[in-house]
C-alpha cells in the first residue's frame, strides 16, 4: 500500500478519499486554491499545499502546479476524484512517466473512451448496443429507408448541429419527407450546411447507468446499475440502485455488455458506462466516464463494496478476489444531491454564506458533505452542498427514510433545493418509478413550497423579532440564555392565504 | 405587538400578545396535529425556545415545530419543512411609504459575485417590462437579468468581461 | 398502523424511535422534564408534554404523568424505549388496562423475566445452560461434592453476600476445605450468616447477548449475537456483531436457545438474551433484557433489519413475514458508546455544557446522538452522549473504520472517553479480539492521552492565546473574519516532555 | 512573544515570533509527515486559520492539523486526536509577581471600546489585591476590572458614563 497520495481535487469527494485513506492508513496530501483554504478537506487531510487563485484554470486544473505538490510532497500516488483533471488523459500521461501512480486506468483507456467517436466504435466492436441510426451524414434516399429500418418515431438531425436547431422530430412515415425538408432547411440556413443524419427518437428515456471495477490483472467485475434519470438540464439530482425499471435479465445483459466495453480498453479502476434506457426496456451505449462518479455511494450502500477505498488499492496493485458471483444487491439506495440553487428560480445557482447547518442523521443516512457553519458556498465552483444518501430494505422504505431525513435538514443563508427533494420524494410517480429524464419538467408544482407551512414560518418570524427586541432589552442576560414565552398569548390577522 | 411582513408580494400581519391582555385570537388546536391550524378562533399559549445559534423549538399548545430562523436586520429567514421563507419585516413608516407609486430610476443589481458575459441593451433604449437587459455568469451558469420596469436605459454602468460584487449596480433603467 | 405514538423517554433512543416513526408515517409525542425542554427529541417530535422536574423520580418515572400525557395526546401507543419505564411491568400492566398499546411485551413477560429467581426457572426448564453450582445454600460435604462435578476453579459465595466479602476462588480441590472454612467465617463476620452456594468460576468470561423479535402470533426469531464484553463497571462501553469468539455451531446453538426462552414467555417485541461465554465457547444464561438495548444498532448494521421499526409494526399487529433462514449477518459492526466522563478520574461523570461539536460522518458511519453545540450535559441522566456505529466488510475493516470515525469527532466543554475509544482500536489484544469482561481494568496505558499530541496542542493553544490579544486589538474587524499568521515564525521552547 | 501554560503540574513555555526577526527555533520537518516534529531547530512558517466557531487548521510547513480550540479567559481547551487538552495561561505579570517584584505605579486599562458604568473606589481609598475598581460594559456586557496590586488609588482619570477606547488609563494605582 502506498504511504502518501496527493488528492488533486476539493469538496465532498477530496473528504471521501480522505477518510478512505485514513481507513487504509495512507497518508493524505490536499490541494486548495484562495478560496478553499478554510475548507475542509485541507483541515482533515496530513498535508496540504497551496495551488493558486480561486478559478480551476489557475488552481486545480494546472497540472505542473498539482505535479509540483506532489513533489514537494512526496506522495507515491495521485487520486483525481471526479471533474478537473479525473478524465484528461495528457495529465494521466505525465503521471505516468514521473512514476507517480494514477488513481485509476491508464492514460491510453482516458483517451481511447474520452472521445465520443472512439468510444461509440469500441461499442460498436464488442457488440454493445447504440441508438438505432444512420452513421454519419445521409442522402434523402438513405435516409428514408434507414428511418424505415430502425422505425418511428425517429430524429432528423443537422449534423452540424446545436440548440436544437435542425432538428425534428418524425412520428410518422408519412411526415417523413417534408420534416427532411425542412431540417435540411433550416440546417442551411443556420450553420449554412444541410447534411443531417438520423437516429431513433427514445421516448422518455431514463438514464441507466452500469459501475464496474477492474483491477490490473485482467479481472473486471460490474457493481449493478444506478437509475439516474432524476435530472435538470442534463445534472443528476436524484440517483438509486437497483433501478426500479429493470429485470434481473436486463441487469445481467447490461453488466455484461459493461464489462465488454471496459475489458476492450484493459481497464483498471472504478468506471462508469452509461446507458440510455427506453420505456421498453431496450438499452443503447451512451458513454463511459473513467473515473469515479459523485452518485457512487449508492452502489457502496446495496452492495458493501468500498470502491473508493478498492480503487486505492487496485491502484497499489492488489487483486480483486472477488467473483461476479460474490457480488449481489441488498436493499435498495438512494442519493439526493443537495444544491445551493433556487429551484423557483430555473435552479439558479445561491451562493453565500452558510450561516446554519443541521445535517440528517440515523440509521440506513449517510451525508457526504463538506460543508459546515460558516461555509462560503463561492461562485467558483459546483454549487453542491452534499450528497444525502439513504438505504431502505426495500425502495418504499429508502424513500420514506429520505423524506424523514430531509425532514431534518436545515440550511440559513443560501438557497437550497432540499424542499423540492422532499416534495419529491412524496411524489406519486416518483414513488412507482415512474421517472424519466424529462420527470423534473413535467414537475414544476414541485418546485415552489407548498403554502401550508406559510403560516407556521410566520409565526416563527415573529417570535425572532420579538426575541431580538428583547434581547436588546435585557443586556444582563447571558448570550446563550433563552426567553421564554410560555403562558403568552398569540394572534394572528387572516393573511391573504386562508 | 403587531408585526408586519411581505413575502412573495404579499403582506402579512400577526399579532403576538402577553397573556392577560384582551386578544383577537385565531389559533387554535384543530384535527391535524402535526401543524397547529391557524384559522380558527382559540387563545392559546405559546412557548419559544432557542436550541441552539440558530435553531428553535416552539410548542403551541402542545404542539412542536422545530425550526430555523435567521435574522437579519429587517429581513427574517425561516426554514421550515425544507423550505426557506424569507420575510421582510415592516414597519409602520416603510407601510406608509409602499403606498405612494413606483417609479423614477429603477436599478438593476448583480444578485451573486459573477461576471458581465453580455450586454443586451445600451443608453436610451427602450425596454418593455420583463426584457432581458444584461447577462452575467457565475458558477459555471449564465443568468439573463430582465428590467423590472417599462422605460428607457439610463445608463449600463459595467462592461462585458468586468467581474461584479454581489449588489454591483449594473444598469439603471428609468420609468418615464 | 398507529396515528399516534407517545415516547416516554429522552435523549438518543427518543431520536432514534421519532426517526422510525417518521418513516412510517405515525405522528410522534414526547415528554419532557425541566432539564430537558431545549433537548432534541422535544423540538423533532410532533406534540411535547412537559412532565415535571429534572429529577426521573419527578417526571420520566411517574407512569401517571406518562398516562396523562398519553391521554392529554390522544396517543394510541407508547414506546418505552430502554431504562425509565421499559421494564415496568406495573406500568406495562396500567397501558394493557387503559387501552393503550405498549410497544413491547407483555407485562406478564416483563414480570417473569424482570425476577432473577423466576428467570433462572425458567431458563432451567427449557433446557438453557446456567453456570453451574449449587442450587442455594449448601452444607460443607455438599459442597466439595458439587466442586468436584463442576470441576476446578470454582467460586464460594455467601449467601447473603455482597462486596467481594464471603468470597473465595477455589483453584485447586486441595485447598477447597480451608477456603470454605474461610468464606464461611468472613460471611458469618460480615452478615451474620454463615451459608454459602457453590458456583463454577468463569476465567476471562466475554458477554455474548442474543437480539430476539417476537410477533404476536407466536413467531419468534433471532438476529444473531452481539458481544459486549468491553466493560468498565458492568457498564457497556463497546460492542459489535457479530462476535470474533464464536463459531458458526454456537452461533447456531445460542439463537435456538435464546428462542426457546423467548417462546415460553409467549414474547413479543425486541428483546436481548444475554450470556456468559467462557474461553472454550460454553456459554451461560445471564438474564433477559425484555426492551430495546442500547446497543442495537450493531445488529441492525450486520442484518440490515430495523428493529425499532419492527417494534411498532409488531405492535400495531403486523406479523413477522420472514423466516430464521431470510435472516443472515453481512460483515461487521461495531458501536463505541461516547460518555461525558473523565477516563483518567476513574470515568467519573463530566457534565456541563457542550461548547463546541463535530461528529463524524462517511460511509458505514452512524451517530446516533441527542447533542448539539451549546447541549448541557445535566448531571440528571445518563452521560452518554452518542453511539458511534461502524460497518465494515470485515472485522479489521470495521475497526479502522471507527478509528478514522473517531478523529473526525470533537467535543469541547465536556471531557470524553473518545480518546480512550481511539487508542483502544488500535490496541493489539483488542484488534485481536481478545477481549473479556476485565479488557478494560488490564489496560490501564489506554485511559490517559499519549503525550506525543501535547506539542502540538500547546501550539494551538499559543496560537488561540495570541488569536485573541489580536481581536481585541483590531476591534475594526468583522465578527467571522479570520486573521492569518502566513509567513510568520513560530518557536517552543523545549518543555520538559522532550 | 512568549506564552507559558500549565498542563498536568508542567510548565511549558512557547515562543511565538514574528517573520525577519531572529528567533530560538526548535520545530522543524522531519520524517514523520503527520505530526511536525516540535524538538530540532529550523525556523518554519506557521498558519493558522479559524474554520469555524472553535475548529481550527494549522498548516505548518505543508503539513495539516485540524484542532479544535476553546479559549476561556485563561484557560484553553484544546482538542486533538480524540483528547482534550487543558492548558493554563499564565501570563507575564503574574510570573513576575510570583517572583515577588511588582510594585510602583499600576495603570488599570479598558481591555476594549466601552463605556463606564460604574466606579468603585475614588482617590486615596485603600484597596486590595483583586479588590473590584471600576465597571466597565461592552457588547451588553458588564465587567469589573480589578485591582493587580495591593495600594491606594491614585488618579481616577474617567468618569461614570464616559465612553473610552480600548487601551484607555481608567484609573492609577500606587503600590506605595
Amino acid at each position: 500500500m502506498f504511504n502518501k497520495i496527493l488528492i488533486a481535487n476539493r469538496g465532498e469527494i477530496a473528504i471521501r478519499i480522505i477518510r478512505a485513506c485514513r481507513e487504509l492508513g495512507v497518508k493524505t496530501v490536499a490541494v486548495y486554491s484562495d478560496a478553499d483554504r478554510r475548507s475542509l478537506h485541507v483541515a482533515m487531510a496530513d498535508e496540504a499545499y497551496h495551488i493558486g487563485p480561486p478559478a480551476p484554470a489557475e488552481s486545480y486544473l494546472v497540472i505542473e502546479k498539482i505535479i509540483d505538490a506532489i513533489k514537494r510532497s512526496g506522495a507515491e500516488a495521485i487520486h483525481p476524484g471526479y471533474g478537473f483533471l479525473s478524465e484528461n488523459y495528457a495529465f494521466a500521461n505525465i503521471c505516468e512517466k514521473e512514476g507517480v501512480v494514477f488513481i485509476g486506468p491508464t492514460s491510453e483507456a482516458i483517451r481511447l473512451m474520452g472521445d465520443k467517436v472512439t468510444a461509440r466504435k469500441i461499442a460498436q466492436e464488442t457488440k454493445v448496443p447504440l441508438v438505432p441510426g444512420s452513421e454519419g451524414a445521409v442522402s434523402d434516399v438513405e435516409a428514408e429507408v434507414i428511418a424505415k429500418r430502425i422505425n418511428y418515431p425517429v430524429m432528423v438531425k443537422a449534423s452540424a448541429g446545436g440548440g436544437g436547431k435542425g432538428m425534428r422530430l418524425v412520428r410518422k412515415e408519412e411526415d417523413f419527407k417534408s420534416s427532411l425538408r425542412m431540417a435540411r432547411s433550416e440546417a442551411r440556413t443556420a450553420f449554412g450546411d444541410e447534411s443531417v443524419y438520423i437516429e431513433k427518437f427514445i421516448e422518455r428515456p431514463r438514464h441507466v447507468e452500469i459501475q464496474i471495477i477492474g483491477d490490473s490483472y485482467g479481472k473486471v467485475l460490474h457493481l449493478f446499475e444506478r437509475e439516474c434519470s432524476v435530472q435538470r438540464r442534463h445534472q443528476k439530482v436524484i440517483e438509486e440502485s437497483p433501478s426500479p425499471a429493470i429485470s434481473d435479465a436486463t441487469r445481467k445483459k447490461m453488466g455484461e455488455v459493461a464489462v465488454r466495453v471496459a475489458k476492450a480498453v484493459s481497464y483498471r479502476g472504478a468506471g462508469t458506462i452509461e446507458f440510455i434506457l427506453d420505456q421498453n426496456g431496450n438499452f443503447y451505449f451512451l458513454e463511459m466516464n473513467t473515473r469515479i462518479q459523485v452518485e457512487h455511494p449508492v452502489t457502496e450502500m446495496v452492495t458493501g463494496f468500498d470502491i473508493v477505498k478498492w480503487m486505492i488499492k487496485i491502484a497499489s496493485g492488489e487483486k480483486l478476489p472477488f467473483s461476479q458471483d460474490d457480488l449481489s444487491i441488498k436493499g435498495h439506495a438512494l442519493e439526493c444531491r443537495v444544491y445551493a440553487e433556487d429551484p423557483e428560480k430555473n435552479f439558479l445557482p445561491s451562493p453565500g454564506k452558510i450561516e446554519y447547518l443541521r445535517t440528517p442523521s440515523g440509521p440506513g443516512v449517510r451525508d457526504d458533505s463538506s460543508i459546515y457553519n460558516g461555509y462560503e458556498v463561492t461562485p467558483f465552483y459546483d454549487p453542491m452542498l452534499s450528497k444525502l444518501i439513504v438505504w431502505g430494505e426495500r425502495r418504499e422504505e429508502a424513500i420514506k427514510r429520505m423524506s424523514a431525513a430531509l425532514q431534518e435538514y436545515i440550511v440559513l443563508g443560501v438557497r437550497t433545493n432540499i424542499g423540492f427533494l422532499g416534495r419529491t420524494m412524496e411524489n406519486e410517480e416518483f414513488i412507482r418509478g415512474e421517472i424519466d429524464t424529462g420527470f423534473i419538467e413535467r414537475h414544476p408544482e414541485l418546485l415552489p413550497p407548498s403554502l401550508e407551512d406559510v403560516k407556521p414560518a410566520l409565526i416563527a418570524a415573529a417570535l425572532a423579532m420579538r426575541n431580538s427586541t428583547q434581547e436588546i432589552d435585557t443586556s444582563k442576560q447571558a448570550p446563550l440564555s433563552n426567553w421564554k414565552l410560555l403562558g403568552r398569548k398569540l394572534a394572528v390577522s387572516r393573511g391573504p392565504l386562508i | 405587538m403587531m408585526y408586519t411582513f411581505k413575502f412573495q408580494g404579499d403582506t402579512y400581519k400577526i399579532n403576538l400578545e402577553e397573556e392577560g391582555e384582551k386578544t383577537e385570537v385565531e389559533i387554535s388546536a384543530s384535527g391535524d396535529s402535526t401543524k397547529p391550524d391557524f384559522s380558527s378562533g382559540k387563545s392559546i399559549p405559546i412557548e419559544f425556545q432557542k436550541i441552539d445559534e440558530s435553531f428553535y423549538s416552539i410548542i403551541v399548545d402542545g404542539r412542536s415545530i422545530g425550526v430555523g430562523i435567521l435574522k437579519k436586520g429587517k429581513k427574517v429567514e425561516v426554514f421550515l419543512g425544507g423550505d426557506l421563507y424569507e420575510f421582510e419585516s415592516i414597519s409602520d413608516r416603510e407601510r406608509e411609504k409602499a403606498k405612494g407609486v413606483i417609479s423614477g430610476v429603477q436599478e438593476i443589481k448583480s444578485p451573486m459575485p459573477s461576471r458581465v458575459v453580455k450586454i443586451l441593451k445600451s443608453n436610451e433604449d427602450v425596454v418593455k417590462e420583463g426584457e432581458g437587459i444584461i447577462v452575467i455568469e457565475a458558477m459555471k451558469m449564465e443568468s439573463e437579468l430582465k428590467s423590472p420596469i417599462e422605460g428607457k436605459v439610463k445608463e449600463v454602468k459595467v462592461k462585458e468581461g468586468d467581474a461584479v460584487e454581489s449588489g454591483t449596480v449594473l444598469v439603471m433603467i428609468s420609468s418615464e
